[in-house]
């Protein structure tokens, strides 16, 4: 196996290199080109550390290490990723860069004084590096304290990014994203507690492996269950928990917005696979009913309402609704099918959210009503033909959209297709009415490609890209989309690959129970 | 009857004690016949000193009692044992930091206190006073007796000597809290509303140890556990006296209902007394709690849960939500610190065996956080129109934006309101974590889920300061301008003590966890 | 028994000065009232019990009585000096 | 040769990659590339069909597996492609026909400034429909299904600035996608049942079960059938195909009329296993086909639109397909046929008219032409023989593939043979009839336009134009055609033709053991008489009489045909407008009552606090009293606890 350390290293590299940069004042000015390399060196690292990674046994933990952190309290640093985790992990760092590169203009040089401003992008930069460490820390921790400790300690970086570098009600924002988060998380605490005393106790009694199906008495079992489920169904975010996401995206920068969404969300389907089911295994059969019929509400719930919305981001965020519902259907309808699609549909979802934020971000710095994050630039209603004028970003938006809609071809599709086939088994009914999110899915996407992107552009936009103030993707934001876009299409056609890191997992875990 | 036997007294044990008041007493000389140039740098110099001796005293006692060495002092009055040392480490240390806070100046050279605490506020005398730059220097020798009673508080181990404690440990308090430089009205009003309680409550108190002392024929704690396992029937007498005297140790705390002085007297004190005494005071009294519950109260226990379950809901409930609807930033912080009493008595409701080192953790972790933000507090200040410093800029909206100006202190103060909230790899998050691992072991989780549900709410006010201070544009606030003025070397090295012990504790408590995990046995 | 009675009685009596009377000098009176009553209360005990520890706490309780009144009237006069008046209500700046 | 069929496939999706990756760069030579790729997947096709002809007939269907596509543990698809006589039909007519479709392309989209674009989409087109009918299995099979919808959105929308064309373009993807919807169930039942989605797996298994007609098989098949309707503009998701139109020309001929469109039938013929196990399915396709065949043709006469016209045409024909598909083995070969020919003569007719628009200023209502004939002497010849085949005047090709379903439509017992025959019958008098309008309107009687303004009375409503022959790049694919027209349906039924051909898929039906309830050459003498009479009438009417150039009010039954039957309004009343307002309140519950309530708990904690200050009065003795109080509560309270 790997010498190396490799996750310790993706951990703490970025999270060093961040408070290097707040702390050093020289490295201000040049923060932005900073923080892409870091991160790049960061991906080099990760697909390094991949090609450690025995895919034979994808459902083995493995490059693992662990060290005690806290034997007092039966807390251990331990670390190690199966398949899943790796996928994540890759995903996560991989998404950093790219939102580096989007965001380059994220903020404004707006202030006077030039160093306020040089400070202000190095906080935002060094924010976006500790998240990752951070990222790469929830996908990998093998121990219930350091998961859940990680868990909450993320919310901090995002809570900054939205609060300092958003629209005009970023505040608010940043406060419900917070408190909604947090008020999940306590309650996972008092699980992560009542766990912890049930399991073996002892130096390494939080290691998840140890307290697997240790809950001897179901009714325990099932609030427990309860209690975790809660914290990451807000976390997914989940009807009727939702609320926080769309008015977040609608006030965060467009880069805050994939990684929140793209990845942090994320944490939440992933706290279910990797502790709700092998924690509890009982309890998770016992309430797939209500869970699947609550997926499936939100996965109808979040289509329609985003068909009704009239700010880009909120649309986004709706739809990232709806698809959480997809990947909830697929983690507790009990099909080992469904359950591969669902993992796979965290990847690609997290990609094709990539796509649509960016770009709509691209789309909105190109407002002449206002600033890339203020409400008139989003207001859906406020575009129209920009196929004319920005031809290359349609045709980007209109692959993302497509891929998020599930199209044949792309990443979207491979995850939605197992979760819906794999569905029917278990569930004719339940496959059939999810099915019914297919169509909606092209309704609300087409619409809003149409209000944007068809049509005839306004006078204003017109002369505006007559006079070159409105130019279609610069080789910036054309290069950063590229890694995105290729991702959607390559996954589209050979999944393999993917697939064969999380099919064992998914078996694994069918066989309904613990590791 | 009986004769008089003189008892044996372990001088060595009482060291720390003793040097905290001898320190007092010389500040008293000092402050009468040394020389004015020389004589604040002097009381500085012995306020400082003394906890510092003190605290290396007791890690000595430490080294020396803890695993065996346990024992009670002249004859059984006092009781030595690794709680009470594990309290009287804390209470060195938050006083270490504290009196920093108290002794530092501002730039201006202006410190906390009013140059003559018996000059009428605004009357030309005291305008005299400033002028001649007087300087109040017997506040230090009131803190340190202040002190010698907190030290002695955990330690009593028979009701006459926790009620002495009591009233050494709350008496200088009552003064200092009286002696603000600025606000002075609010300051005497504080101290006013502060005395008659204090006093009301330690008659209250006293009313208990009579009833307990007419229960059991005995002031000592062990006669009393005896004697209450003995009874059969009738002890409503003495649980009556007991309630009453845990009252008089609650009201000291701060828990609900006893907590109605907090919020006035922390807002009007000086903030370094608010800083020192929120901090110390709640560790001594909780000392003197935990001492009282597990040696006195076996007995009566099964009376005594349903008393501490509702006091501690209540009070992280009502400090809770109290506190969201405050603008002052001592108000905020003084029903947090009412919360936060609710919050420690989670870790000892049901009097499970790890109780007491969850609790003392979480007072070290809270003293820390505390003192540190109380410091940060005496650091915003208002300017006038020629920019000149003036008053604490206490108002919230006065705070906003000085994440901008002023990123290090704006962090460290968001560190400590973390540390509040119980975020993550902060000591308020360790603190909260064992609390509540000892009340589930209890099997008191229902408790733990009010406590979850008040900290979720709880972290709403803390939030805001944290975005007032670096999500809001300075210009959004109505009140006069303010800034935060350079940290005196004194309150800085304080306010890193403070920040970095926070998050050190928050990121590696596994050396003080072992350390208390051994302090858990008290002596009877 | 009697003395207990009566000293409840007082110490009812002295709170209920405390809760009832502005001036702040007679609610301190109230409270040292209280105290006394402790002491009365004490020493009976010490008679039942047949010791002398209830007295010897008395004598403390005395002495800890002149203590407070020392502080208690210094704070009333300063505050005397600066408002003209002892009521404990008006104006109470320190509310909410 | 065979297992380098995916060649086919893979020329033409990596030209149309090229295209779109190299943006303008390529506008030069980009039309000719795409042309080239689509000519070379027909070589390959050819190779491959030739190599397949030369084997034994019992070895003609051919899996050539690609790679694992989707290894997901109990359900591993493995991309694959199958390769047997029904495919490779398909194959020659999408890459011929298609190839034609470039060419003709080249011309008609000479002034388009995105032709480079276009040419782009039409190879990813191309690419898809291979796909779909290359796949061996429904997952695979669903990839180009989906594929050919979006380049059908991306065609149809091709001129998008125009708001109509985008709302016509998503107005057809959200309608396929209902219908694909169909089909991602029917795989779920599949997997279910069978537990595998690839084509073989399922006949195996189909042939496996005992019971006939099972209840799972049913809704499989029903399930396939919408999605089949979806494709193919079949009642009830017919509403899409009219508004198709508003894409160019040459997509409409290539994608809404040859090929696309018609992969409903593929579909059904595709899954013949499992409608054969479920007549009562068979039954519904039946009767989707027999009401389709008369409402597109009842669309058609009414139409004044000559694109329109022809869709409604379009969808007719392809009811007669559906119809003899849902008749089972003896109707699946004949459905394939007609299938065939109808892809060239309706592509022919298309590109017909696309010249004319071409010559007529991209005019499409009929009202406006006339007496075209002398200006565009090769349309006119094209176009004419496009017209006598549909109809199915010996010996064009119509009329070997059409009546060959008429014919079979009368086979069975009961009273379906009658009512099925009697519906082919009349259907087919009706297409003589609105064929025949739209030539006689197109180019006989007087000209309804002026070639100079000078002529123009007062109020004269007749427009300026300028008719001219097209291009040869755009004439000659139109010749080819209508050399297809004329001799294919001869061509493909020398010897055992194309039904022999594909009795590998269809399986061998003894025609002569189902003979149809009337003798056949009844059968044809009248369905001639029909057509006779249709061309009569439509003679009379805009042959002989001058044709008004404002369209007539025209009775109840006209109107409603000219609205397509309502369709529309029936859609926006039952889904859309719902929908619509579902949504609206949806958006307001989210934010008024799921948001609300967490927003009234924070307000309810803010009000407590601020009863609960009015508690904290500054009072001293308010204080105190609280502290008596709470202590002689607790004092109670714990009395009570311990009696």
């Amino acid at each position: 196996m790997s010498t190396l350390p490799w996750i310790t290293v993706l951990i703490a590299l970025p999270i060093i290199a961040a408070a290097l940069l707040w702390f050093v004042p020289a490295l201000h000015k040049v923060a932005r080109a900073y923080g892409l390399v870091v991160s790049l060196v960061v991906v080099a690292i990760a697909v390094a550390m991949a090609t450690q990674f025995d895919v034979a046994d994808a459902a083995r933990v493995q490059l693992t290490q662990t060290a005690p952190w806290i034997p007092a309290m039966g807390v251990s640093y331990a670390v190690g990723v199966n398949g899943l985790g790796l996928v994540m992990v890759l995903l996560a760092v991989g998404l950093v860069p790219v939102v580096i590169a989007s965001d380059w203009r994220a903020v404004p040089d707006d202030d006077a004084d030039p160093a306020l401003v040089a400070r202000r992008r190095a906080t935002f930069i060094a924010l976006l590096l500790s998240l990752t460490g951070l990222m790469v820390a929830v996908f990998a921790a093998r121990d219930l304290f350091l998961f859940y400790v990680v868990f909450e300690v993320m919310l901090l970086p995002v809570y900054f990014l939205i609060g300092m570098f958003g629209g005009p009600n970023r505040r608010a924002a940043a406060v419900k994203f917070l408190l909604y988060s947090l008020a999940g998380g306590l309650v996972m605490l008092v699980g992560v507690v009542v766990t912890f005393l049930n399991g073996p106790g002892g130096e390494q009694g939080f290691l998840i492996d140890n307290l697997a199906g240790v809950i001897a008495d179901p009714t325990m079992e099932k609030w427990l269950f309860v209690a975790f489920f809660v914290a990451f169904a807000v976390k997914a975010p989940m009807w009727p928990v939702h609320t926080w996401l769309p008015d977040a995206t609608a006030q965060a920068t467009p880069g805050t917005s994939t990684l929140l969404v793209g990845v942090l969300d994320k944490v939440g389907t992933f706290g279910m696979l990797a502790l709700c089911l092998p924690l509890f295994p009982n309890a998770s059969r016992w309430a797939a009913p209500v869970i699947v019929v609550l997926a499936i509400v939100s996965l109808l719930y979040g289509a329609l309402v985003a068909i009704g919305q009239q700010d880009l981001m909120r649309f986004i965020a709706f739809t990232s609704v709806s698809h959480f519902g997809f990947i909830v259907l697929g983690i507790f309808i009990g099909s080992q099918v469904a359950l591969t699609g669902a993992m796979f549909y965290m990847l690609a979802h997290g990609l094709s959210i990539a796509g649509l934020f960016l770009l709509g971000g691209f789309l909105t710095e190109r407002s002449l009503e206002g600033g890339p994050t203020s409400p008139q630039a989003r207001r859906i209603a406020a575009w129209g033909g920009m196929q004319k004028v920005t031809p290359i970003l349609a045709g980007l938006f209109l692959v993302s959209g497509l891929a998020s809609v599930a199209l044949p071809g792309l990443s979207g599709f491979v995850g939605e297709y197992l979760v819906l086939i794999g569905s029917f088994p278990e569930s004719i009914a339940a496959g059939v009415v999810a099915t019914l999110g297919v169509v909606l899915a092209a309704v609300y996407f087409l619409l809003v490609y149409q209000k944007v992107f068809t049509g005839q552009p306004s006078e204003e936009i017109a002369q505006a890209a007559e006079s070159g103030r409105i130019t279609d993707l610069s080789a910036r934001e054309r290069w950063a989309m590229v890694p995105v876009v290729a991702a959607m299409l390559i996954l589209g056609f050979v999944p393999g690959p993917v697939l064969d890191l999380l099919t064992p997992i998914s078996q694994v875990l069918a066989m309904g129970g613990a590791q | 009857m009986n004769s008089f036997v003189a008892p044996e007294i372990q001088w060595a044990a009482l060291s720390p004690i003793l040097v905290v008041v001898g320190a007092a007493i010389l500040g008293v000389v000092v402050a009468t016949f040394v020389p004015k140039t020389s004589r604040r740098t002097v009381q500085v110099f012995v306020a400082l000193a003394a906890p510092l001796v003190a605290l290396v005293l007791v890690a000595w006692r430490w080294s020396v009692v803890v695993g065996g060495g346990e024992s009670t002092l002249v004859a059984g009055q006092l009781a030595e044992d690794g709680p009470t040392l594990a309290i009287q480490m804390v209470l060195c240390l938050v006083a270490l930091v504290g009196f920093a806070v108290m002794a530092s100046r501002l730039p201006s050279g202006e410190e906390a206190f009013a140059p003559q605490g018996a000059a009428a506020p605004g009357s030309p005398y005291e305008e005299a006073a400033r002028k001649a730059g007087l300087e109040q220097t017997e506040v230090f020798p009131l803190a340190l007796f202040s002190l010698a009673g907190m030290l002695v508080f955990p330690m009593a181990n028979d009701l006459l000597v926790l009620f002495v404690a009591l009233e050494v440990l709350s008496l200088p308090l009552y003064v200092l809290t009286a002696l603000a430089r600025r606000r002075r009205v609010l300051s005497q009003e504080a101290s006013l509303k502060y005395f008659l309680l204090g006093a009301f409550s330690s008659a209250l108190f006293l009313f208990g140890v009579a009833l307990l002392y007419g229960f059991s024929g005995s002031l000592g704690y062990a006669d009393l556990g005896t004697a209450a396992e003995m009874t059969v029937g009738m002890d409503g007498m003495a649980v009556i006296g007991f309630l009453l005297v845990l009252v008089g140790l609650l009201f000291k705390v701060g828990a609900v209902p006893f907590h109605a002085w907090v919020p006035d007297v922390y807002q009007g004190a000086p903030t370094p007394v608010t800083g020192f005494m929120a901090a110390a005071t709640k560790t001594a009294a909780f000392g003197a709690i935990l001492r009282l519950l597990y040696v006195a109260a076996p007995g009566f226990g099964w009376d005594l849960e349903p008393v501490l379950w509702t006091v501690a809901i209540a009070s992280m409930l009502v400090g809770t939500v109290l506190a969201i609807v405050q603008t002052d930033i001592k108000r905020i912080l003084a029903y947090s610190s009412v919360a936060h009493a609710g919050f420690a008595l989670v870790a000892i409701a049901t009097l499970s065996p790890s109780g007491p080192s969850s609790l003392i953790f979480y007072l070290l972790a809270y003293g820390l956080a505390t003192v540190g933000a109380f410091a940060v507090i005496t650091l915003v200040r208002e300017r006038d129109a020629e920019g000149n410093v003036t008053g604490e800029a206490t108002h919230l909206s006065q705070w906003a934006g000085l994440g901008r100006r002023h990123p290090v202190l704006a962090g460290m103060m968001t560190l400590f309101l973390l540390s509040f909230t119980g975020i993550p790899l902060t000591a308020g998050f360790v603190g909260k974590f064992v609390a509540f691992v000892s009340a589930v072991e209890g099997g008191a989780w229902p408790l733990v889920v009010v406590a979850v549900v008040a900290s979720a709410a709880a972290a709403f006010f803390y939030v805001r300061i944290i975005v007032l201070m670096f999500f809001t544009e300075p210009e959004e606030s109505e009140r006069p301008g303010s800034d935060a003025v350079t940290p005196g070397a004194l309150t800085g090295v304080a306010l890193w003590v403070c920040a970095i012990a926070t998050v050190v504790l928050g990121v590696w408590p596994t050396p003080v966890l072992d350390l208390l995990a051994q302090a858990a046995k008290f002596v009877v | 028994m009697h003395y207990l009675v009566l000293s409840s009685i007082l110490f009812t009596i002295g709170a209920v000065t405390v809760l009832t009377r502005r001036n702040a000098i007679l609610a301190f009176m109230g409270v040292e009232l209280m105290l006394n009553s402790c002491n009365l209360a004490l020493v009976t005990f010490s008679r039942v019990h047949g010791q002398l520890t209830g007295q010897v706490m008395a004598f403390y309780v005395m002495v800890v009585a002149a203590a407070e009144v020392v502080v208690g009237l210094a704070i009333i006069v300063s505050i005397y000096r600066a408002r003209r008046t002892v009521s404990v209500d008006e104006p109470s700046l320190l509310k909410g | 040769m065979i297992e380098y069929s995916w060649l086919a496939i893979a020329v033409p999706l990596a030209s149309s990659g090229l295209l779109l990756l190299l943006g303008r760069r390529s506008n030069a030579w980009g039309h000719l590339l795409a042309t080239v790729a689509s000519a070379a997947s027909f070589v390959v096709g050819l190779l491959v069909l030739l190599e397949v002809m030369g084997r034994p007939v019992a070895e003609r269907v051919i899996d050539v597996p690609l790679y694992d596509w989707l290894p997901a543990g109990d359900l591993s698809v493995e991309a694959g492609l199958r390769i047997d006589p029904l495919s490779l039909t398909f194959v020659m007519l999408i890459t011929f026909v298609g190839t034609l479709i470039h060419v003709y392309s080249i011309g008609y989209m000479a002034h388009d400034r995105a032709r480079r674009r276009f040419f782009a989409y039409l190879n990813l087109f191309v690419a898809a429909m291979l796909v779909l009918v290359m796949a061996d299995s429904y997952a695979l099979l669903f990839v180009g299904w989906e594929g050919v919808g979006l380049a059908s959105y991306l065609l149809i929308g091709f001129w998008n600035f125009h708001t109509p064309n985008a709302v016509a373009a998503k107005k057809a993807f959200v309608m396929n996608r209902v219908g694909d919807m169909g089909l991602i169930v029917a795989m779920g039942l599949l997997f279910a049942t069978f537990g595998s989605v690839s084509f073989a797996d399922v006949d195996a298994g189909v042939a496996a079960l005992s019971t006939v007609n099972s209840p799972m098989l049913i809704a499989t098949g029903l399930m396939l059938l919408l999605g089949a309707c979806g494709k193919s503009a079949q009642v009830p998701l017919q509403a899409w195909l009219g508004d198709a139109m508003a894409g160019p020309t040459p997509v409409s001929a290539l994608i809404h009329a040859a090929t696309m469109v018609t992969a409903g039938v593929y579909l059904i013929v595709r899954s013949a296993s499992i409608f054969d196990a479920a007549p009562t399915a068979q039954l519904v396709v039946v009767v989707i086909g027999a009401v389709t065949l008369l409402f597109g043709a009842g669309v058609a006469c009414a139409k004044d639109d000559i694109k329109k016209s022809l869709a409604g045409s379009t969808m007719s024909q392809i009811g007669y397909m559906v119809l003899a598909a849902g008749l089972g083995p003896i109707g699946y070969a004949f459905a394939i046929f007609h299938l065939v020919t109808h892809g060239f003569f309706k592509a022919g007719l298309f590109l017909g008219a696309g010249s004319v628009m071409h010559g007529m200023g991209d005019d499409v209502d009929m009202r406006r032409y006339g007496a075209l004939r002398k200006f565009m002497v090769v349309t006119w010849l094209t176009f004419g023989a496009g017209w006598l085949a549909i109809m199915g005047v010996p010996p064009f090709a119509g009329f070997y593939s059409k009546d060959k379903i008429i014919e079979a439509a009368f086979v069975g017992s009961g009273w379906q043979p009658w009512v099925l025959g009697t519906v082919t019958l009349v259907g087919a008098g009706i297409t003589a009839f609105y064929m025949s309008r739209m030539f006689f309107m197109t180019f006989t009687g007087k000209a309804r336009w002026v070639d100079n303004a000078d002529l123009l009375g007062p109020d004269d409503r007749r427009p300026v134009r300028h008719p001219h022959e097209s291009p040869a790049v755009m004439t000659i694919p139109m010749i080819v055609l209508a050399i297809g027209a004329v001799t294919l349906g001869f061509l493909l039924s020398l010897g055992d033709g194309i039904v022999g051909w594909l009795e590998p898929v269809t399986g061998h039906v003894d025609h002569e053991a189902h003979p149809p309830v009337l003798p056949v050459p009844v059968i044809m003498g009248v369905s001639l008489a029909l057509v006779a009479v249709g061309i009569l009438l439509a003679w009379r009417q805009y042959g002989r009489n001058p044709v008004p150039i404002t369209p007539p009010t025209g009775s109840v039954l006209t109107r409603a045909a000219r609205q397509d039957f309502y369709g529309d309004a029936v859609n926006e009343a039952v889904f859309q407008r719902p929908g619509q307002d579902l949504s609206r309140t949806l958006v307001y519950a989210d934010t008024a009552v799921v948001d609300g309530a967490i927003r009234g708990a924070a307000e309810g904690t803010v009000g407590l606090g601020q009863a609960l200050r009015k508690l904290q009065n500054g009072m001293v003795r308010s204080y105190g009293l609280m502290i008596l109080g709470g202590f002689v509560l607790i004092a109670v309270v714990l009395h009570f606890v311990r009696m």
